[in-house]
């Protein structure tokens, strides 16, 4: 158990390592930072004497080597737009986030869940096959098109619920949350569904898949011969034995949820991680960037250990095979 | 009135260009305390009839005729006739437990499921249930989950649930197939006693005569989904009546002595032509490559062979933990002979073939090819040469053949490899001359791998096998997946083969009756070392280990 | 899609159940880009200065009509030509209640041309601040300078011991550590920060202690300020009631909020010039493949250009007729503007005889370099004049780029285009800015060659003329309206200059669009030229 | 399977299980002709459109905002009415399906080639191999595809000139999605491959001598291709839909190159102002096409799956 784990957290470190090489190499071609920070009546001599200071001509090794000791420190630096500590700016960001993904998993898990458990126990029925057309048009829709068009109709036509933002927030010190008010919740149903709403697809037809493939299994056989009821053989043992696989991919998706947030956050102007990432694309802000992406890289990771303890918990098998 | 009585059962599988019939017009009955044994070829129909009566058909059988009555009444009105009434063993005990579950779990679950009892209650009745089928130290072993028991054990606990309702009927489908001789005798009797001791009615489906003999009351023989024969088993073993029991019978290897060949008694009730005898007229099989020296002594030399697996991986080696699949393994064999290679599963005899293939390369000992240590070789173009001696088939037809070839660039592939043939028709007049000495005729080259049978494909292994005209050829288990009469017309090809063509063959198997037909000397391996090796009639007539000796004795026998 | 005539039953219903229609003296606005710092000396950048301009104020600063008036400067006279004289408002407090005295503003003059500070050219650096008593201050340059405090509206005066009590040092855009002055103030405007989220929120609340208190409408107490950059984000949490002030609205969507019972369209003319700049001193036109050739050196190809624009056109079909076109590269409202320049008419045959003339009969190809995030619909104005230049046979391939790849393209050292969309805003409202920066050589004397790579850090005037227009005659007069006194004089002198340049087709002007700010009914506001919102004007219904 | 034959090579293809499946089910069988029609339309672009968008000599802007010719004020001209261009948006939607579809074909073939590749060599030879591929997998999956176009972006900016990049813009969104499929393409396949090396017929090759890389090559690739060609599928969907992304948020193929998803980033800025028919049509010409697609890649997931056998 400790052996897999402090294999896992080498496996980790290594990964953060390249996407930081990466993260900042690749941001070194984004643009030029200094463009986006003078006006345009800034001489030359003065934008070459910025990038000087910013250290932006130095070598890339020489770069790196800065970023990486003082990224292990946890000091990335300050916003070349804000002027502000990366660090402080994605912690205040990161809530807002978190909250936005788990209620679009939340949203996913307890939609498709029961469609995908019906549409595999009762795979010929025309429910079935419109749950299944249906989830097709969801994943055929860009995000960006849906979340357009929910504000369109509910935000603006119907004027049901806000049209961007969190609505109002509580501050707990350490955390800022807006599932404390009502104004908070009504914020975040809108991007929630059009986050989820792909996931939700998703883990709907990995369900189905699941349930179809344990269906066929012997135990399941083996329930019914024994008379079983079958209420407990299809929410007992057949959806059990699907939430092993589904709990692996739903948890990757977890980390793709942040990922799809770019897009969500922009339309809703959700002020999250994404968006910052958005603007910072923007403007090159590339410390942001950076710290975005690692920070992305981090979650990722730690999702799929999260996800590999809780296989473990889940699955007997796995327990003992790992002491 | 019967327990179970069937009556002129007719079911069928109904696809978009025709209906398949699977069973035809069966009637058969069961009476409680009776084994009745139902015994055919894959595809006969026989596990069909159980599913039926449990009511499980997979869509889209459907009943089409007939029916089933339990204690006179149909079973289809039976509100609670699966678990209470009629419970059903599977084959594969590794797949018929939910493995998430623990043994505790599923056991009173189901008791609880039939009987009024509360969670205690249950769960006494659970650990003494498995006490009865035989599972020691029942009261800890219950809260443990079916992956920490073995093959033979999760099989009783399979029987322990099926008995958790008390059923009238058990409907037993191939319930041994998948386990070991040695476990197989034991859940038989377990069986037997279950039979004799509650009065429960068992129907056994299988398609092992051995078993039938060993347990049933009453066998009924089934073909194509007909019932052919039925009667006391006694009488349908010694004295069949219908040519296909007969020619079922024939083809099941004896135990108690050997036979130069299998009868080539087959029954063909729609007159399609029994597969041909081989004439081996073709001299390009026997003609010897310039490169093959004819030495003296054993072909094959192994010594000291060991290989392990790794099971934990750590960083540091000393953190490592293995397991010894083979261990300092020493035998030899001899030019001509066919060497047997018996042991239950586990006990590393496939690992040992694959070796001598140079699958795997082994980690201690070395294996010597007439008289050249394999390993030795530095030059690539002499290992090949080498190589193309040693040929294999293997056990599982339905894998051993890539399923996206052609029948003839399955056979070609090992001639281009080793550049038998300097043209292309050259290669194809090959291929079907060796399509044609397996008797599958040339055509079949045309033809993909699922268009044939398992006996049609393991033919065309065995023509690959030979296409590289090898002088020695591994057998692994290659009949094991095949039905007897199949089994039959396989192991006279090999035979045919061997004596036509001088091969030299290692000959691997869990079945003893097909080693004493089929070897002149016969190994036997535990635990990946040898227990034993002598020469065939020697060893079955007076073995010396222990082990030999309790293998031999639970062979079945008809 | 639903109709519209019917929600907006929907909408007008809805609304009046709203709570946010009860919060009256809130005012909640959005703009596309948030605020880049609350150090007022960090980012020159017109919304940035203008929402600073609420907190902190300036000597002068500029009233809704662009006129210059007195704030934290009662009045001023100019002792010489190169002396003057500001006397300082006596009752005025910081938020953090310090008074504000003479050496704020030798603190602030100090400052403003230090380190990375965007605003050093509001005052040369070579120009004294002299504290004459704790009210009184003065400025002594070495040239005259008419002007001076043209462009101090958006200089704002820091107060020097807050500023030291925490450690706020000068302006630095490369720091490694958060300045205080980054997320803090301490301004004497009317409204006073109280949370600040980059990015998401930032909330103000009414200063009491303001001198101001009375002389204007505003009964805002509260204001908080959302960036939303995407447009239709922002039109439909106006339209929704979710906030009372939103800008820029897209042209495109002005019928739209017009046509909905809660929200009204206040639009004027900006002052910011739209204009085409034509790459005239490389010797290879950039994306022409003619090697060694630049037609654009040739005055007949400029004019050319200029009249295969139909300008009508795109102001009546891109712009909806909410911009006005220009003839010259200066706005009215700009001193030294006049209404008697004409655009070139829009000819195209004229363009392809004047093609033919130059010896381009056939046209050329070059890179017409646009953005898609900076101005309005800039992306769609520069689609159409590439189209439009195709029907003369110039084939002006349109590179769209986001600002940061847009501008890195633009600006020097790569000045990589052969034509570039931009737009102008005399800080000064003044001529001579436009002049000075467009127009000037940019070269580091008369015998140098124009943006020669050696000379870049020695070009001081023109150094926003990436066009390289070069024409000794406007440097000479340039020079003479810094620092010619007489008004009436000066107003000739540029006169004859944008004479020249409009003859020259230096440059071929667009046309100002119109700011256009979606307003909640019930909320009243003051659009300005400039584009700054300026919250003393704005009034929240009950 | 179905061994007799008949003449005709589409009969037999009908007649096959794939082509029931295919038959029984209404819903493919529109996917199926919506799909072709779309794909012939798009190739066929430069024939069937009334206009071509490239041709900016011909584009007016006194043309611009006309509504599709069936409502008053629309011009017959301009079956769909224009954009704020003065293109035709019929014209504009064929030849913007064609750069999505060119797009989502390429990329989704890159990233098979290199997910075929890679998976194979983790999924054979395993052990460090494996590693080494999958931790790369890891790094890869933490880019989202907006990241990885930035930094092809970035790179390719960096060595070509302005005018090579601009050219180049369809390219980088290809690779960028190339980049951002090929692991799901290398985990799917490196599954089936290290099913497919555990069966008897790669060991049967490799007694009689073939080197890993025939093995490979000639007996594990046949067999994993089935579920690649799931994989590409439903990929060609994402793909489509990420260059639409890309370009909705400016990232991706510039205006003047019609793409779907630029048509619709250019659509959107008219949502409030009454043109909706610039973000409806292209949005449901996106929409159907990758329906279609997912729905084609359910039935080959159908027909594919050995389990439904």
């Amino acid at each position: 158990m400790i052996r897999f784990l402090i294999e896992r957290l080498f496996q980790a470190a290594v990964v953060l390592i390249v996407v930081a090489l990466l993260a900042f190499v690749m941001f070194r071609f984004a643009g030029d930072p200094v463009a986006q920070m003078v006006s345009l009546d800034t001489t030359a001599e003065d934008r070459a004497a910025l990038r000087e200071a910013m250290g932006l001509n130095n070598s890339l090794p020489v770069q790196f080597g800065q970023f990486v000791l003082r990224a292990v420190q946890g000091d990335f630096g300050l916003s070349y737009q804000m002027g502000q500590p990366v660090a402080t700016l994605l912690a205040e960001r990161l809530p807002a986030s978190i909250e936005l993904s788990l209620v679009a998993f939340g949203i996913a898990l307890i939609v498709g869940i029961p469609m995908g458990v019906y549409s595999g126990l009762y795979p010929e029925s025309w429910l079935s096959r419109a749950f299944l057309i249906l989830s097709l048009a969801g994943i055929s829709l860009p995000t960006f098109f849906i979340g357009i068009m929910l504000i369109l109709i509910f935000g603006v036509e119907l004027n049901l619920f806000p049209t961007f933002g969190r609505g109002e927030t509580v501050d707990l010190g350490w955390w800022t949350t807006g599932l404390l008010t009502g104004s908070g919740w009504h914020s975040i149903i809108l991007p929630a569904c059009t986050l989820g709403l792909f996931q939700m697809t998703f883990i709907m037809r990995l369900v189905r898949a699941e349930i179809l493939d344990v269906m066929r299994t012997d135990y399941i056989k083996f329930a019914r011969a024994r008379g079983i009821a079958k209420g407990r053989i299809n929410y007992g043992h057949a959806l059990k034995n699907t939430l092993v696989p589904v709990l692996t991919i739903a948890g990757l998706q977890l980390g793709s949820i942040i990922a799809f947030g770019i897009v969500t956050e922009s339309v809703f102007q959700w002020p999250g991680i994404g968006l910052l990432f958005i603007q910072a694309i923007s403007t090159v802000d590339i410390p942001v960037m950076s710290t975005y992406l690692l920070l992305v890289a981090l979650i990722f990771v730690s999702i799929n250990l999260i996800v590999d303890l809780l296989y473990l918990l889940v699955d007997p098998r796995l327990r003992v095979r790992s002491r | 009135m019967s327990l179970l009585a069937i009556k002129n059962l007719t079911v069928e599988y109904p696809s978009r260009k025709s209906t398949f019939t699977a069973v035809r017009d069966v009637t058969l009955s069961v009476e409680r305390g009776e084994i009745l044994g139902l015994v055919g070829e894959s595809g006969a129909g026989k596990s069909t009839i159980g599913t039926a009566v449990m009511g499980l058909l997979d869509a889209p059988g459907r009943v089409a005729g007939g029916e089933i009555l339990i204690d006179g009444q149909d079973a289809r009105s039976i509100a609670n006739l699966r678990g209470a009434r009629v419970s059903m063993i599977f084959q594969d005990p590794l797949t018929s437990l939910n493995p998430l579950y623990t043994v505790a779990q599923q056991l009173t679950e189901t008791i609880r499921t039939h009987r009024r009892m509360t969670r205690a209650e249950a769960h006494d009745e659970a650990v003494s249930l498995l006490d009865q089928v035989g599972i020691a130290d029942a009261e800890t072993r219950i809260t443990q989950y079916p992956h920490q028991f073995s093959g033979g054990m999760r099989q009783r606990v399979v029987i322990a649930l099926a008995l958790c309702s008390q059923p009238d009927l058990i409907i037993a489908d191939e319930p041994t197939t998948a386990l070991d001789v040695s476990v197989q005798a034991q859940i038989l009797d377990l069986i037997r006693d279950l039979a004799v001791s509650r009065g429960v009615g068992v129907i056994l489906v299988t398609h092992d005569m051995g078993v039938i003999a060993q347990t049933a009351d009453r066998v009924a023989v089934m073909y194509h989904g007909a019932l052919v024969e039925e009667g006391k088993t006694a009488q349908i073993i010694h004295d069949p009546q219908h040519p296909y029991t007969q020619s079922l019978l024939a083809a099941v290897p004896r135990g108690e002595r050997k036979l130069d060949r299998f009868p080539s008694l087959t029954y063909q009730p729609d007159g399609a032509p029994a597969p041909q005898e081989m004439t081996l007229t073709d001299d390009w099989l026997r003609s010897k490559g310039k490169d093959e020296n004819q030495g003296t002594g054993p072909l094959v030399q192994v010594r000291g062979l060991g290989m392990r697996f790794l099971t934990r991986n750590a960083i540091l080696p000393k953190n490592r933990s293995y397991i010894d699949a083979v261990k300092d393994l020493n035998f030899d064999i001899n030019r001509g002979e066919v060497l047997g290679l018996v042991g239950e599963s586990g006990s590393g005899k496939s690992t040992v073939a694959r070796m001598i293939a140079g699958i795997h390369a082994p980690d201690t000992g070395s294996i010597t090819f007439d008289g050249q240590d394999m390993a030795k070789i530095a030059s690539s173009h002499e290992r090949q040469a080498l190589r193309r001696q040693i040929q294999m088939i293997f056990q599982d037809p339905y894998s051993s053949l890539n399923p996206r070839m052609r029948v003839r660039d399955i056979v070609a592939e090992p001639i281009h490899h080793n550049r038998l043939s300097e043209t292309a028709s050259e290669t194809s007049r090959i291929v079907g001359d060796l399509l044609e000495v397996v008797g599958l005729g040339a055509a079949a080259g045309a033809k993909f791998p699922h268009e044939f049978s398992g006996g049609q494909r393991q033919r065309i292994s065995i023509a690959r096998a030979l296409a590289t005209r090898p002088r020695f050829l591994i057998c692994d288990e290659p009949t094991s997946a095949l039905d007897v009469s199949i089994q039959a017309q396989i192991l006279n090809l090999l035979k045919d083969l061997r004596d036509a063509l001088d091969l030299t063959i290692l000959f691997i198997s869990h079945d003893l009756p097909v080693v004493r037909q089929m070897c002149d000397r016969v190994a036997v391996m535990r635990n990946g070392q040898l227990c034993e090796l002598a020469e065939t009639e020697a060893l079955f007539e007076a073995p010396r280990d222990p082990y030999t000796r309790e293998l031999i004795s639970l062979m079945p026998s008809l | 899609m639903p109709n519209i005539r019917l929600s907006s039953v929907f909408l007008a219903s809805a609304l009046a159940l709203s709570p946010a229609a009860s919060g009256a003296e809130t005012l909640r606005f959005a703009s596309q880009g948030d605020i880049g710092s609350m150090d007022p000396y960090v980012v020159e950048e017109v919304f940035t200065s203008g929402f600073l301009g609420n907190i902190y104020e300036g000597l002068v600063r500029r009233a809704p009509d662009l006129s210059i008036q007195p704030a934290l400067a009662e009045s001023w006279e100019l002792l010489s030509p190169t002396h003057w004289r500001f006397h300082l408002r006596k009752d005025v407090t910081f938020h953090d209640g310090t008074p504000f005295n003479a050496d704020d503003v030798i603190y602030s003059a100090d400052r403003v041309r230090a380190g990375a500070s965007d605003f050093k050219n509001r005052l040369p650096s070579d120009a004294k601040v002299v504290a004459v008593d704790d009210y009184t201050v003065d400025f002594i340059t070495t040239e005259p300078n008419p002007i001076l405090h043209y462009t101090w509206a958006n200089w704002y005066i820091m107060n020097r011991d807050w500023a030291e009590a925490n450690g706020v040092g000068d302006a630095d855009k490369a720091a490694s550590e958060e300045s205080y002055a980054t997320l803090h103030e301490n301004g004497t405007g009317p409204f006073q920060l109280v949370s600040r989220a980059p990015g998401v929120k930032t909330t103000l609340s009414r200063y009491d202690g303001w001198w101001g208190e009375g002389s204007v409408p505003t009964n805002v107490t509260e204001v908080e300020y959302t960036p939303v950059p995407n447009a239709a984000t922002r039109v439909a949490a106006l339209l929704s009631g979710q906030l009372d002030v939103v800008f820029p609205v897209p042209v495109q969507d002005i019928a739209r909020v017009e046509a909905a019972p809660s929200g009204k369209i206040e639009a004027g003319p900006e002052v910011r010039t739209m204009y085409l700049t034509m790459n005239q001193w490389r010797d290879t036109l950039p994306g022409s493949g003619l090697e060694g050739k630049n037609p654009l050196k040739d005055r007949r190809v400029r004019e050319a250009m200029y009249r295969a624009i139909d300008l009508e056109t795109i102001h009546a079909r891109i712009l909806r007729g909410r911009a006005t076109p220009a003839a010259l590269m200066v706005a009215p409202g700009v001193n030294g503007y006049s209404d008697s320049f004409k655009r070139y008419e829009y000819d195209p045959d004229r363009s392809k005889e004047l093609l033919a003339e130059a010896g381009y009969p056939d046209g050329f190809t070059f890179t017409f370099q646009c953005s898609n995030n900076m101005y309005v619909n800039d992306e769609a104005i520069c689609l159409a004049v590439s189209n439009m230049l195709a029907k003369v046979g110039i084939d002006a391939k349109a590179n769209v780029q986001a600002k940061a790849q847009y501008l890195e393209a633009i600006l020097s050292p790569n000045m990589d285009f052969g034509l570039a969309m931009l737009g102008t805003t005399p800080a000064s409202l003044d001529s001579h800015i436009a002049l000075y920066s467009l127009h000037m050589c940019p070269r580091a004397d008369e015998n140098s060659a124009v943006w020669a790579p050696d000379d870049l850090a020695k070009i001081v005037a023109g150094k926003s003329n990436f066009a390289g227009y070069c024409n000794p005659e406007i440097d000479r007069l340039a020079n003479e309206i810094l620092i010619e006194t007489d008004e009436d004089k000066r107003n000739a002198l540029i006169n004859e200059a944008w004479t020249i340049t409009t003859d020259d087709v230096a440059y071929i002007p667009l046309h100002q669009s119109w700011g256009a700010w979606g307003v909640r009914e019930g909320v009243g506001v003051e659009v300005r030229a400039d584009n700054i919102f300026d919250w003393r004007y704005v009034t929240v219904a009950e | 399977m179905n061994p007799e034959r008949s003449p005709n090579l589409i009969m037999r293809l009908l007649d096959s299980d794939a082509g029931y499946k295919f038959r029984s089910s209404p819903v493919t069988v529109v996917a199926g002709l919506v799909f072709v029609l779309m794909i012939g339309a798009a190739l066929l672009a430069p024939v069937i459109a009334p206009f071509d968008p490239f041709d900016k000599g011909s584009i007016d802007l006194m043309n611009s905002l006309l509504p599709p010719a069936w409502n008053s004020g629309g011009d017959p001209a301009f079956l769909l009415g224009t954009d704020n261009q003065g293109r035709d948006l019929f014209s504009t939607i064929l030849y913007g399906t064609r750069t999505s579809v060119f797009v989502g074909a390429v990329s989704v073939s890159l990233a098979v080639v290199a997910g075929l590749f890679l998976g194979l060599l983790a999924g054979y030879f395993g052990g460090l191999v494996d590693a080494i591929i999958m931790r790369i997998v890891d790094i890869q999956m933490t880019f989202p595809a907006i990241m990885v176009a930035l930094l092809i972006d970035g790179v390719t900016r960096s060595f070509l000139s302005r005018d090579q990049h601009d050219e180049l813009a369809v390219f980088v969104i290809i690779l960028a999605m190339a980049l951002s499929i090929w692991p799901q393409v290398a985990r799917t396949v490196r599954a089936s491959a290290m099913v497919e090396k555990s069966r008897e017929y790669v060991m049967a090759a490799q007694v009689i001598g073939r080197g890993p890389w025939l093995i490979m090559a000639r007996h594990i690739l046949p067999n994993v291709m089935g579920p690649v060609l799931v994989i590409a599928t439903i990929n060609l969907g994402v793909a489509i839909l990420g260059e639409a992304t890309l370009s909705f948020l400016g990232l991706g193929i510039p205006a003047g190159e019609p793409s779907l998803g630029t048509l619709i980033r250019i659509g959107n800025d008219f949502i409030f102002s009454g043109e909706r028919w610039m973000l409806i049509y292209p949005g449901l010409t996106l929409a159907l096409l990758v329906l279609s697609v997912n729905l084609l890649g359910d039935w080959l997931r159908d027909v594919l799956d050995p389990k439904s056998r």
